[in-house]
């Protein structure tokens, strides 16, 4: 079926090694797609001459949806006509990328026939990805996704794609129900994720714990991270045998932990919680022994993002401790608040947290009616710099004085 | 196309998770007690009534045909019972409740050309972008310097001898679709030359004041060029980042001459012991050599070997440097300190050493 | 007065400090091998030679005058053959060489009124500046807050029973002159109500440009008032700094109704441990109540008394809170968190709390 | 002689209490100065109405000079004749603040006639304030003076009059000779002190190890902080005594080590000091069995200052480590090239903390023709905006190709 056949000598490099090949799998589905064909010519040339040949962008969708889909055209139509069109579509992933291997037959089934037959999974936002297809396909590629139940995920200045670690499916740490609540905020979220009004892109990703195996602190606008607000669980015998089999409990827990909240006597472990800055490092030394408290919940924190244009930004702490309990309504109370003043006054291609450094934290929080706590700030302000504001006239002497004797 | 748009069904959002989760899941639902890692790739999860979950790890290149796809059904398939799921780092893991299926499967993942492991102390899959395969940015491509780099650290991969996790990221322009910011190391594309202006095209396509507004330098001017209204960079003011171009598609930055990778260290992203920290920059600039950048592996290889030859357990690549502190970091790895790594963007002043606690 | 300029003596610069050593400075100048402190205010240095030299240190108020001055002279006459020197923190010291005159000097020293004290872990003299004395800055006075503060906290100036240091600074304006921005307890003059402009005044006293430019938050601009150039200024957008008013004498800040005082914690100077390290805001305001300003006493001593109740030994101010965090700081101070606390200046965002590393 | 006492007793209430107090000083002086006296009086309605009654500056000074001299004028000369001028005099003080009982007494005779008799010991700066007299004594004050080799010191801008600690005269821990590299700068930089041409002021501090006892780091533009750069040298039975005496080594040293580069076994101390971070904290805490290596020398930090207008400023690494030898020739050149690049294109009331910081210290470096080095930064750039210096055009290949080759 493929039209023509390029020498890929450069390519070819890439398949020797032990790690897989992409360019095994570009040449495995140019087997069936001229797409795919095309695309090893056009970057084997890409490989040589040590550039991209993709144009700028280009606006391209299925109906009633604003984003999901992103244009791409190739500069070398003529040469590469596989490629003029190259648009990719990002389908919104089921939490935690659990699949069957049922559901993903049908996706292939769907992808190979309507597209290039080659996909990311996933994206680094969390979506699948179907890489490359042309416009025309577009609208009956989501046709056959609506029949097998996968929607199309995020892209322009809407809600991208949440996504979460497997959580409670998987792992002994999740302090809450990450796939639960991600999917929960997917449904509830639909339009801001398919139709973009935001001056740019909200991203939400969930973690369980503070080990963040979504990088959630680094790589979204809303970051929610499981950690817990009790005691950490402490079986002693698993300890001792942690330490008879060769941990060193001072050398490899103790003089790591942040909060400096440990004690070793040979024989017990004695942690001072009030101290402990729930960083996880002794629970991942001893998983056996140690475990997160009982009383479980999340920090919620605000403005991750790379660096175009002021600068990258983690996220900071918006809410120190909250119990995650489905429908989270005082986290969406609070996510509706935001978008409404980052709606009203954010710059366009100006994300949430360049907004809250631009307005400051003290005047966002006042507009979006929370109340500023110390766990906010890695400390105080350090300059002077202090709008006061309010003072008084030389009339409202009395007043002071009424105020001075209350 | 005429759709009746009534009857189209919209936001109806991911098929729910819970029809994919194995039984032995869907019992044990927040209710597993510990793990182990078993060896390299394999862990075990024990519920607390006692319920064991294996799962198996495998490297996957994260552009895969439907093809590959189908071929993990079939091993998924054949020793799961059709259960599988991709990790945050575009790994596959097989969910198994049998342990004596494990090592055939590890078999035959293997001769797939899918090396086990990525668990533990090890080196995970690299985190990337699109580079020269589908993205208009980029400096550099993506899956072909992470395939080089991750042929020469995949026995890192399969093994678990590190002090640590060490975790790798790419992104092929300063957008940076990735974890860039915070790797322990981390390639970065970037472009070297200002962008050139196409005026005749800039006309059309693009507002003068978005594109005057988007540059972080203010190194955009409008101007009138051949009597026409068009903007001029001041190639001093300009450091590359190729915003403008985001914002306009005639002011393109790549440039083969100019573009290439630069290397940076000492992010992550956990709440480990360390909080979070932003990667570094290590190397300012190495040109792309396709299709193997040997260089870039050379480079790569020698931090990671740095780190894992001189790293305490449990130390990340960047709590090491800060406990050696960075001029004998940047001696050690060899890498000259130059006017590129000082900071001269907004908060510059704040990575200045303003204390005396020197090492000689 | 006519002077003949080449005959006049200028640019000599200050005598050399040889001559005011006593000799066995001279003949032990930097072969001393150790110190050690014998009681509060007195050390006393062993040199490699086994010279010995006792330093008597006694408080004193900065402002003396010339007959305190010669009172002085007179006990360094009778105890050290007129030997005496000043510390940076405004001290004076006695340079004794017989250690059994130590007593009776301190005796002398008490009787004068100044006590004895302030090395070692004790609270040494408050670094302070000017205030209504001589500055037309000052938000409030300097040596009456410094004078209701000593006497409250003088006995730990003269017992050693603190944790390590503490060191306290006092300025009047937010021009900071002295060590306010690195102490552990900073008290600082603020003004609180944008500058009152004279009109009239400006337009013959001030450059309306470099008025302008002064403002580091853009709050000033250029205007017309009854037809003459002048400037107004964006309340909202005014921070109180007083850099105008510096530039320009008709926008004075002074004000009775809403000058005070900000209390300020954690900071530090020396290298010893912890890098040095600014001071943090801890009380935003307290209003100047002369001429003991009791409210300011009690928050200082009640800082002081919670840090020596909690630090650990040899744990500044600034390196207990980190210990401890500062939610935790401000639950034990007794301190509202408020908005005020926030940083909202150029590197604002890099104070917040960019990871969970909470305590509950 | 006096010619109004006045009520004070808001004064009066700060002659109470066991610290020595500044109204007794100023009541003393006014038994002899109308000066001192009407400074009483109008103190005392400050702190009634609660506001200096100080007028903004003057221009005044000593012929020849431009600094040295804060001029000073009541807002209320007729209430208060005696301060309608009361401006200060900055006296260059000696090094390290040591003085005889014969060379106080002679300031003292001078100062007690043609002023109030009140001084500052000293200002915040170090100078010997002397604290309120008229224009026109300003001139006699500084012939007396000369007559006992006082000189004045700095105000405006221009080099401050520099100050250092007691250093080699009275502490074990100098790496360096404090008072005399403080004498030397000061002599040097003679005309610089006294004729303001810089952009804004200049000062040097000199400590003469890392505890910083003049603030250097904190409070002058130029730091010069001894240190050394070999082995710290250890009394190991000293060490021993220390520990038998009740301190426990590990807790308050080891513990509290920021190299964390310290080992006890309970008899002998272990030091690695190739992670030494120099900080004193163990020669601090036990100065009987610890002292700085023998290899001394200073460490120059550039660029501290108090919060106007950029914010405040600690000091920042410009030479890890040099010699400190009179006449320190290669540290004057490089003040003299930082001289020539600030006063050229520093702003007004520009220091130049905040001039590195807008010209950006890589360039700031190349003008003043140092080499970076890591020792400089806290840590290398964050963000990817580098300021690549040069790009290869298209007629460049061949070159590159030859860069290649070569
Ligand atoms: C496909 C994907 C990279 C990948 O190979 O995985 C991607 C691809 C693009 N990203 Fe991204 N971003 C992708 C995840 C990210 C991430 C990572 C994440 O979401 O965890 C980031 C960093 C986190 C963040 O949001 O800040 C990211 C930060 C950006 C930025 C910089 C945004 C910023 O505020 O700094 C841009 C520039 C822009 O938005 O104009 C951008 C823009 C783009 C564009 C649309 C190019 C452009 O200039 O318009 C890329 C299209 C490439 C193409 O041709 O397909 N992409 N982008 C990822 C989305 C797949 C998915 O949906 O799963
Ligand atoms: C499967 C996955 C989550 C998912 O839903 O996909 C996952 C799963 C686990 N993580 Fe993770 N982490 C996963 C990505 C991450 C990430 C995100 C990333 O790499 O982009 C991080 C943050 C990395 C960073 O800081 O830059 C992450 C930081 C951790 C840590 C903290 C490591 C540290 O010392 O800093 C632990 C604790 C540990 O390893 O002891 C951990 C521990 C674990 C445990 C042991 C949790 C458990 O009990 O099940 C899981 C297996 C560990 C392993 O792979 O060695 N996981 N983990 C992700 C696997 C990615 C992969 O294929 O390699
Ligand atoms: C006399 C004086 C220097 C001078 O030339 O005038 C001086 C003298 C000594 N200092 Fe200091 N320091 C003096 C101001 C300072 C300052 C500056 C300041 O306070 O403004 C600092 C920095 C303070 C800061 O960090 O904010 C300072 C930080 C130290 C330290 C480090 C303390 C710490 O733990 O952070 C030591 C070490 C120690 O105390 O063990 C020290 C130690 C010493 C020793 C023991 C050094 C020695 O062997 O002679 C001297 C007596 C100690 C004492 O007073 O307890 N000196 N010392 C200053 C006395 C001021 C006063 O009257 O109280
Ligand atoms: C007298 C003294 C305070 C004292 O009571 O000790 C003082 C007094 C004044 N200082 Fe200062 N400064 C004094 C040491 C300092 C210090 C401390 C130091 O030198 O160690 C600082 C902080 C360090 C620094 O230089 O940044 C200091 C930072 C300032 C500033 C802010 C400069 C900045 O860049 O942020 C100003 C404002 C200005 O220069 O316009 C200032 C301005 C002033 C003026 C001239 C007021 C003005 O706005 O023009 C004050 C005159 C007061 C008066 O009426 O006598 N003074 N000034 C100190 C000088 C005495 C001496 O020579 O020994
Ligand atoms: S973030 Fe925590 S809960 Fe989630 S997978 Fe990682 S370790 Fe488990
Ligand atoms: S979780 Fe972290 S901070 Fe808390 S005790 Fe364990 S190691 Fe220490
Ligand atoms: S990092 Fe840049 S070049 Fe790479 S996919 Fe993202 S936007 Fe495109
Ligand atoms: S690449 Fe960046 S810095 Fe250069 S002109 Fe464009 S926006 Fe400005
Ligand atoms: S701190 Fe302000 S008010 Fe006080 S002396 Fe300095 S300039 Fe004057
Ligand atoms: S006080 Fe400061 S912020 Fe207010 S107008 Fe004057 S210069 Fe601007
Ligand atoms: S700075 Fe160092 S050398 Fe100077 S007095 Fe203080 S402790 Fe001694
Ligand atoms: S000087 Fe400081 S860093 Fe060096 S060994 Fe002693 S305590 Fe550690």
């Amino acid at each position: 079926m493929a039209e023509a056949t390029y020498k890929t000598p450069k390519l070819d490099e890439l398949e020797k090694g032990p790690w897989p090949s992409f360019v095994t799998e570009i040449k495995m589905a140019a087997k069936k797609s001229p797409m795919a064909n095309d695309l090893l010519g056009q970057l084997e040339k890409s490989y040589t001459e040590k550039i991209g040949f993709w144009k700028h962008g280009g606006i391209v969708g299925v109906m009633g949806y604003g984003g999901g889909v992103i244009g791409r055209y190739s500069q070398l139509p003529k040469e590469f006509p596989g490629v003029s069109h190259f648009h990719t579509m990002r389908i919104n992933q089921p939490a935690g990328w659990f699949y069957t291997s049922a559901a993903l037959r049908k996706l292939c089934d769907i992808w190979e026939p309507r597209g290039s037959g080659l996909t990311n999974m996933h994206g680094s936002t969390g979506d699948i990805v179907f890489l490359g297809t042309t416009t025309d396909q577009l609208e009956p590629v989501f046709e056959e996704l609506a029949k097998v139940d996968f929607d199309i995920g995020g892209s322009g200045s809407d809600v991208r794609t949440p996504s979460c670690c497997c959580g409670m499916a998987r792992c002994e740490w999740a302090c809450y129900d990450t796939m639960g609540a991600c999917y929960d905020f997917t449904q509830t979220f639909q339009d801001e994720l398919h139709r973009p009004a935001f001056p740019y892109k909200f991203k939400f990703k969930f973690s369980g714990c503070p080990n963040d195996c979504v990088a959630s602190i680094a790589r979204s606008d809303m970051s929610i991270i499981g950690t817990w607000r009790d005691e950490i669980q402490v079986d002693h015998d698993e300890v001792k045998k942690y330490a008879d089999g060769g941990l060193d409990i001072v050398d490899d827990v103790i003089v790591n932990c942040p909060g400096k909240c440990m004690k070793w006597d040979g024989n017990k472990l004695d942690i001072d919680n009030s101290s402990c800055r729930h960083c996880m490092h002794c629970i991942n030394a001893m998983p056996k022994a140690l475990a997160p408290g009982k009383d479980r919940g999340a920090c919620i924190l605000l403005g991750a993002k790379a660096p175009i244009v002021e600068g990258a930004l983690l996220s900071s702490v918006l809410i120190p401790f909250i119990k995650m309990e489905p429908p989270y309504q005082e986290i969406k109370d609070i996510v509706e608040r935001i978008w409404d003043i980052w709606g009203e006054e954010g710059k366009a291609r100006e994300r949430i947290g360049e907004f809250i450094q631009r307005v400051g934290l003290g005047n966002f929080l006042e507009a979006i009616e929370l109340e500023p706590v110390a766990e906010m700030v890695a400390h105080p302000r350090e300059n002077p710099y202090v709008f006061y504001e309010d003072y008084y006239e030389e009339g409202d002497e009395d007043e002071e004085e009424e105020e001075e004797n209350e | 196309m005429a759709v009746d748009m009534s009857k189209r069904r919209t936001d109806y959002g991911p098929p729910h998770y819970e029809q994919f989760l194995p039984p032995i899941i869907k019992d044990n639902y927040g209710k597993w007690k510990y793990h182990e890692v078993l060896k390299p790739g394999v862990m075990v999860h024990v519920a607390e009534g006692g319920d064991k979950l294996f799962t198996v790890r495998a490297g996957s290149p994260r552009l895969i045909s439907v093809d590959k796809i189908r071929l993990y059904c079939d091993l998924a398939d054949k020793y799961c019972d059709g259960y599988l799921r991709f990790t945050s780092r575009n790994n596959v893991e097989f969910l198994l409740t049998d342990s004596s299926k494990i090592d055939a499967l590890i078999d035959d993942l293997q001769k797939l050309g899918h090396p086990v492991g990525g668990i533990g102390n090890s080196i995970s899959n690299i985190v990337h972008t699109q580079g020269w395969v589908h993205c208009h940015s980029s400096a550099t491509d993506a899956s072909g310097i992470v395939k080089s780099v991750m042929d020469e650290l995949c026995g890192y991969f399969t093994s678990m001898t590190l002090p640590g996790k060490l975790r790798i990221a790419l992104a092929c322009c300063l957008n940076m679709c990735g974890a860039v910011h915070c790797s322990d190391i981390a390639i970065l594309g970037i472009h070297r030359r200002p962008p050139k202006i196409s005026h005749d095209r800039l006309r059309k396509e693009c507002e003068i004041p978005s594109v005057v507004a988007s540059c972080p330098t203010a190194a955009i001017r409008p101007t009138t060029v051949d009597g026409n209204p068009s903007v001029e960079v001041l190639e001093e003011n300009c450091m590359f980042c190729a915003n403008c171009y985001t914002v306009c598609p005639s002011m393109p930055l790549n440039d083969p001459l100019n573009d290439g990778v630069s290397i940076w260290v000492g992010g992550k992203v956990s709440n480990a012991r360390h909080e979070p920290m932003f990667s570094k920059l290590a190397v300012p600039f190495i040109p792309n050599n396709p299709p193997r950048w040997p260089e870039v592996v050379d480079t790569v290889k020698n931090l990671v070997e740095l780190w894992a030859a001189n790293a305490r357990k449990y130390e990340r690549m960047g709590e090491w440097i800060e406990r050696i502190g960075w001029p004998k970091f940047f001696k050690m790895a060899g890498i000259e300190f130059e006017k590129q790594h000082i900071d001269d963007f907004k908060h510059a002043g704040l990575t200045f050493k303003r204390s005396v606690h020197l090492t000689y």
